[in-house]
């Protein structure tokens, strides 16, 4: 097909948005650490930006997008260094325009998981994670999704990326959580955020390049990207105004961290049905995963793991909840591409295949993160958690001879 | 100010919103300088609660601020007198003043010692 | 019309571009307040985000974009939960990217009044606030100006908000302060920024998504895009140097707050004359602009109102200078949908509808805002103004049991 | 040509982002500065987009693009003012959207040469060293390479700037350094950055605005935009990767201020090569960058020029090294318009252009900004340099009457 | 605590980790205030280096929290050894503890004077 | 250093720019340790004057670095004279030292007591 410059223009820009999303995310989660730890937040996700990009041109592209359509496991070499791409198309736009916004998906879903290993993982430890992981967890799941897979072959919807980004990301979080152990002190000794203002400035980044995820997943600047792009606004709206509601019902107070978290709930929970659900749906939707999310930090507590930054009620939840009311919600008359929701007369076809995506991805993506973990920690000298000494006078010094702040006196 | 034999040191921890006024009655009582620091107290007066994801967790400091000055013998009980009163708001956590004996002290700029340091 | 894919990309883009604006003015403004409320000054503009976006789905644009082009005086509720709009379109884009863009400046519009409000309004009375004047006073007059209503219809001429968005938030700012009194220790007491860093921050990003605002109102990716982007850019920068300098030679310093405060000044006046001015005349406008603000802040000391940001000086002043200054320099050459001002031979015709516009929406804005005000003030159990404790302890803590800061010892 | 509404929609969106890029590079600078002097660094930069755009459109552009293509030295007075501009186009897009484009990289180069000069350059002094700079350094350099000028006549490429910003903004940054002398203490009093969470953030927005810059630089949404923006991105990647590896290798570890400034010499190496190389050459370019600007930093204390953030470590490096890297990898096949490399087949003639054009520029802008420096100097009542206790209370109270911070007691 | 004739001020060089042990230690005591601030030490223990663009720099100092209790004359013994107890790892850097004679203190609040005002 | 009875508490304030130079030398003369913090001085020398907006306002607190030394009785002559040369800048507001008697000082983390302490 011809390239369409209107097209082009807007995945470009896509691209930039949600690569954006990453130095976002850090700072979000950067500011919910302590001071002594936040630049090793910042260089966990930063890492990811260089990790992820060279791998996926490398041979990370072609791992997923080799064999596209084929309804099955895994893509092949065929692109492996980008043989072939240049000049060449994928629908209305070049193909490196669709190779460089899929690449910002791949660098952006392992950075999600620092917010749950916060302040004890080792650097090294998280290199190799994310090497490791970005080749045996997101490239196949990536496939089976957004590369015609035998996931979306089956009729799973996922519009950008609610199983493949958050499910995934939340599902891996959890068995390093686990291995990890907890920070100590946790949970007797608060450990407030150093700078809610950066996690402001972090949501604020956020939202904006959100609009890349979920209306770029269109790949065409047309009626569905639009479609896209306000649901994605008013599910944020929607999310944040559901988790203070709650919050302020149940604890007396609408924090400006609550307003924050819901307001990335409800981003996660419209991620998969941006393109599919329309009206007042996003409302919906925000709403509930604005609430739910909220409800969902308790249960760290009750079982006693610790998800730092919330990681798990935020997008294991969240993606979950999304990719499960898209089967209620999905209204074919707003993209004929997708299909029809139990509302909407579609009956619970859609709904049980959700589910099913829903589980494997989970399954999938929490064992075989646990077992790279597992072997990391084996194999590495010294182990994936850093030592009492080191966490007790913090990461940024101990990891990177650093200090994040250096207010001198003169 | 009056000039004595040898010099004291007041030390007060107080409200931190009383300093400008405390800063502004030592000006007039003529007394030369003042060193002050940023402090955490922790006594009768209760610190707050904050809420962080749904949890609650208190501080229990309370943030204050220290002021330190050297006074000639003999203006010690004028100076804490003034202090005392601008400092007071009456209610729990207004803090404390207490007085220390200074062997000696001299000025760095000129090595002056005494109450002439002052 | 069929929908085009660079049009659509253009406006998808402003509109994320103007959404980012809101978190740029919170920090804009977060800057220059004191630490101890610096959340609630994010939270009184994040909550825009979530309040006003939910609002305008469900009905706002329904009411002001409703009946448009009747010369009338306000919409209907013919789009109400954004009934008939999937995959329809407005011009050459889809109505949904219409609806993101324009709900981007209803987002704004209220959040722009938080500058003048700092440090001293509860949060609960703000949020009633926002829902009620969005609905009572921004959907009338986006209706008569935007919408094609009767002031529109009669010939004044608003690019991207002179009058909507400026003249309106301005106007409704002045009641409020006065209604809620003066900080207390103001103005004896200096109450410095406490973090230039911050407010230099939030100046970038809202000059960045500044040209979304007003080349982004052209919608569509043509030529009066372009001048509008070009006169955005040129009028930011005179008007920085206009500011600074008078600031110079009144003062003897060029200062980084005045710098940025100059560019807003600048922003602000060109933005109802993006489209139909050129050559020149944004240099003029934003000359004029950073000058005459600067020297507007000191009505406040004369009249003795604590406009804490200086909303009136810069968003007033501005909105007002731009408006009327369009009536000088309009240039029908450079966009036949104008007009010609007094400079290009166009007599005074256009000139008196500026005026007349200006006058109407201050006096409306003034009123109705200052009514809802009152009321608030009476029927919310606390009043809108926080307690004389609240406000010595701080918003941050006594509104949402926050703190900004904490970094920590260990 | 007729506008193409995709194309402009790309090129304005470029235009924003690049603009965007100053505020980001003020932060990545000034969180690399002591607090006492982080208000003066932000107010370099951002005069720079005062400055610098009220020249370009008054004649700025046209002393650069007036006779484009005449293979000279200056363009003329054609385009002052911006006569005749409104509503033409140059290629598939509005004439003024290029004058916007080009405008943010006349900004961002005087820009970039703060990081050299940082904490001891009167404010006074850059802001005439900026203004001559610009007409009578960037001015003609731009013309050579941009404007079809001689050096673009002759066949040397620069896709986006390596030359004319980068090489061009590091030859300046030298002679000022060696004029201004060091700062006091310099080197042995350890001068840390001040807070490494500003610039990891000016680092995030710098990447997502290079992408405006670079595969803006095709002017148009297409193959080469798309290739021009994978090269931008994987390049970053790259560097941040070499960076952390020599430094890792060298000096045991990997640190956060490492890999933001590894990203920015992929940055800018890939700059004249973003669409002109394909395949995994932009791994290459990126990693050797990387390595080699780390490596170039100790030209410093062996030379003993006190580079205060390495500007010529960088950017005159980096600049240098993209440039003549181009030399072996330009590809043909990637872009028609480019040529073919020593590693393509094309022999040495574009690789020795790719030299002249490096010293060419490296030689011009050296003399005449140390020429400009010297007559400063001279003619300025208290010179160029701050005096010796302004220097030691730092340049936010001393220039600017302000304070970058003041987290108050109360 | 008893009451005896003369208040006596405590004060305490520890590491900023130990501060809420101490805190609580000294509650248990019935202890009814301490003013801390953050403070940097240089001693025995090494600072540590930090990396900065391939150049490396020592920070001498060490954080450190600083502690004042004003006490009756008549616990000072068991308030220091409480803190000499709770503060201690046995590892360099523990910090100090030393006892300064207070001629006289005053509640602001109430303007209590001596042991009365602790 | 010497070894005396008693131990002595020096404080000095200082013009922070001169902290390294004092250290340095407190280091040459085989003193032990040192606490430091920042704090706000008041005093002869004038504050400063920012601008906000066009409005100026005066910051009468002066920036300055608290530093407390203990040492043995016999060598307070000597560290205090060395901190009074290093210090000076023969300006106003090079600060003042003073010397407080302590009456019992320990080592946390030996729990060591008197000069051994040091
Ligand atoms: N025993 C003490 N030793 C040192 N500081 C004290 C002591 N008691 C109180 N303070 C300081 O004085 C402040 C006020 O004391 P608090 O008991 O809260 O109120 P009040 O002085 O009104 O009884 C405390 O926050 C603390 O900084
Ligand atoms: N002579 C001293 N004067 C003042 N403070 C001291 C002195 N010696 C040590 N300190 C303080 O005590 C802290 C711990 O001392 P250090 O010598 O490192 O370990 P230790 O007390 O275990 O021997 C120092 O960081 C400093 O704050
Ligand atoms: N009477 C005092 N009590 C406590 N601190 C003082 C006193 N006088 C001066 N200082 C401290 O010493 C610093 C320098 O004093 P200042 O009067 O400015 O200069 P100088 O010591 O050169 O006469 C002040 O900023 C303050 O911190």
């Amino acid at each position: 097909m011809k390239i369409n410059a209107g097209d082009t223009a807007w995945v470009l820009v896509a691209a930039a948005l949600v690569l954006f999303m990453t130095p976002g995310l850090s700072l979000f989660y950067g500011g919910m650490v302590r001071a002594k730890n936040l630049l090793a937040m910042l260089m966990q996700n930063f890492v990811c930006m260089g990790i992820v990009t060279v791998l996926w041109v490398v041979v990370g592209y072609s791992l997923v997008f080799g064999r596209a359509g084929d309804g099955g496991l895994l893509g092949d070499f065929a692109f492996v260094g980008m043989k072939g791409l240049a000049n060449t198309s994928i629908g209305t736009i070049p193909a490196l325009a669709f190779v460089s916004f899929q690449l910002t998906f791949a660098v952006i879903t392992p950075a999600l998981i620092t917010g749950a290993i916060a302040d004890r993982m080792r650097f090294g430890a998280w290199v190799w994670f994310v090497v490791t992981w970005s080749l045996l967890v997101y490239s196949p799941v990536a496939h089976w999704v957004f590369a015609g897979g035998w996931l979306a072959a089956r009729g799973a919807l996922d519009f950008a990326g609610g199983t493949v980004v958050h499910v995934n990301a939340g599902a891996a979080a959890l068995p390093l959580v686990l291995m990890l152990g907890r920070r100590k002190g946790w949970p007797h000794e608060p450990m407030p955020p150093h700078s809610l203002p950066l996690t402001l400035l972090g949501t604020g980044i956020l939202w904006f390049g959100w609009f890349g995820f979920n209306a770029g997943s269109a790949l065409a600047a047309n009626g569905i990207a639009a479609q896209a792009f306000l649901n994605t606004f008013v599910a944020a709206a929607a999310g944040m105004l559901g988790w203070l509601a709650v919050e302020r019902i149940k604890g007396g107070h609408a924090t400006t961290l609550g307003a924050a978290s819901g307001a990335v709930a409800g981003l996660v929970a419209i991620t998969p049905c941006a393109g599919y659900v329309g009206g007042l749906a996003p409302v919906a939707i925000g709403a509930i995963a604005g609430g739910v999310c909220f409800l969902a930090i308790a249960l760290k507590f009750k079982y006693g793991y610790d998800d730092a930054l919330d990681v798990v009620a935020v997008h294991l939840v969240g993606g979950i909840l999304g990719s499960i009311l898209l089967g209620l919600f999905a209204d074919a008359s707003v993209n004929p591409r997708g299909a029809d929701g139990v509302l909407y007369g579609g009956g619970w076809g859609l709904f049980g295949e959700q589910v099913l995506a829903v589980v494997v991805v989970f399954v999938f993506s929490f064992v075989v993160s646990g077992a790279i973990a597992l072997v990391l920690d084996r194999v590495m000298r010294d182990g994936i958690r850093v030592s009492d000494d080191d966490e007790a006078i913090g990461l940024d010094l101990t990891m990177h001879s650093e200090t994040a702040y250096a207010h001198e006196r003169t | 100010m009056t000039k004595g034999e040898s010099v004291k040191l007041i030390v007060g921890i107080i409200k931190p919103f009383k300093l400008d006024d405390v800063k502004e009655a030592l000006k007039d009582l003529g007394v030369q300088g003042v060193t002050v620091s940023a402090v955490q107290g922790f006594g009768r007066q209760r610190g707050h609660t904050e809420v962080y994801r749904g949890s609650e967790y208190t501080i229990d400091f309370v943030p204050k601020v220290r002021i330190e000055v050297m006074v000639d013998d003999a203006d010690v009980t004028r100076v804490v007198d003034r202090i005392l009163e601008t400092a007071r708001t009456g209610k729990i956590g207004d803090g404390k003043v207490w007085v220390l004996a200074v062997e000696e002290m001299w000025r760095i700029r000129t090595g002056e010692s005494g109450p002439d340091a002052l």
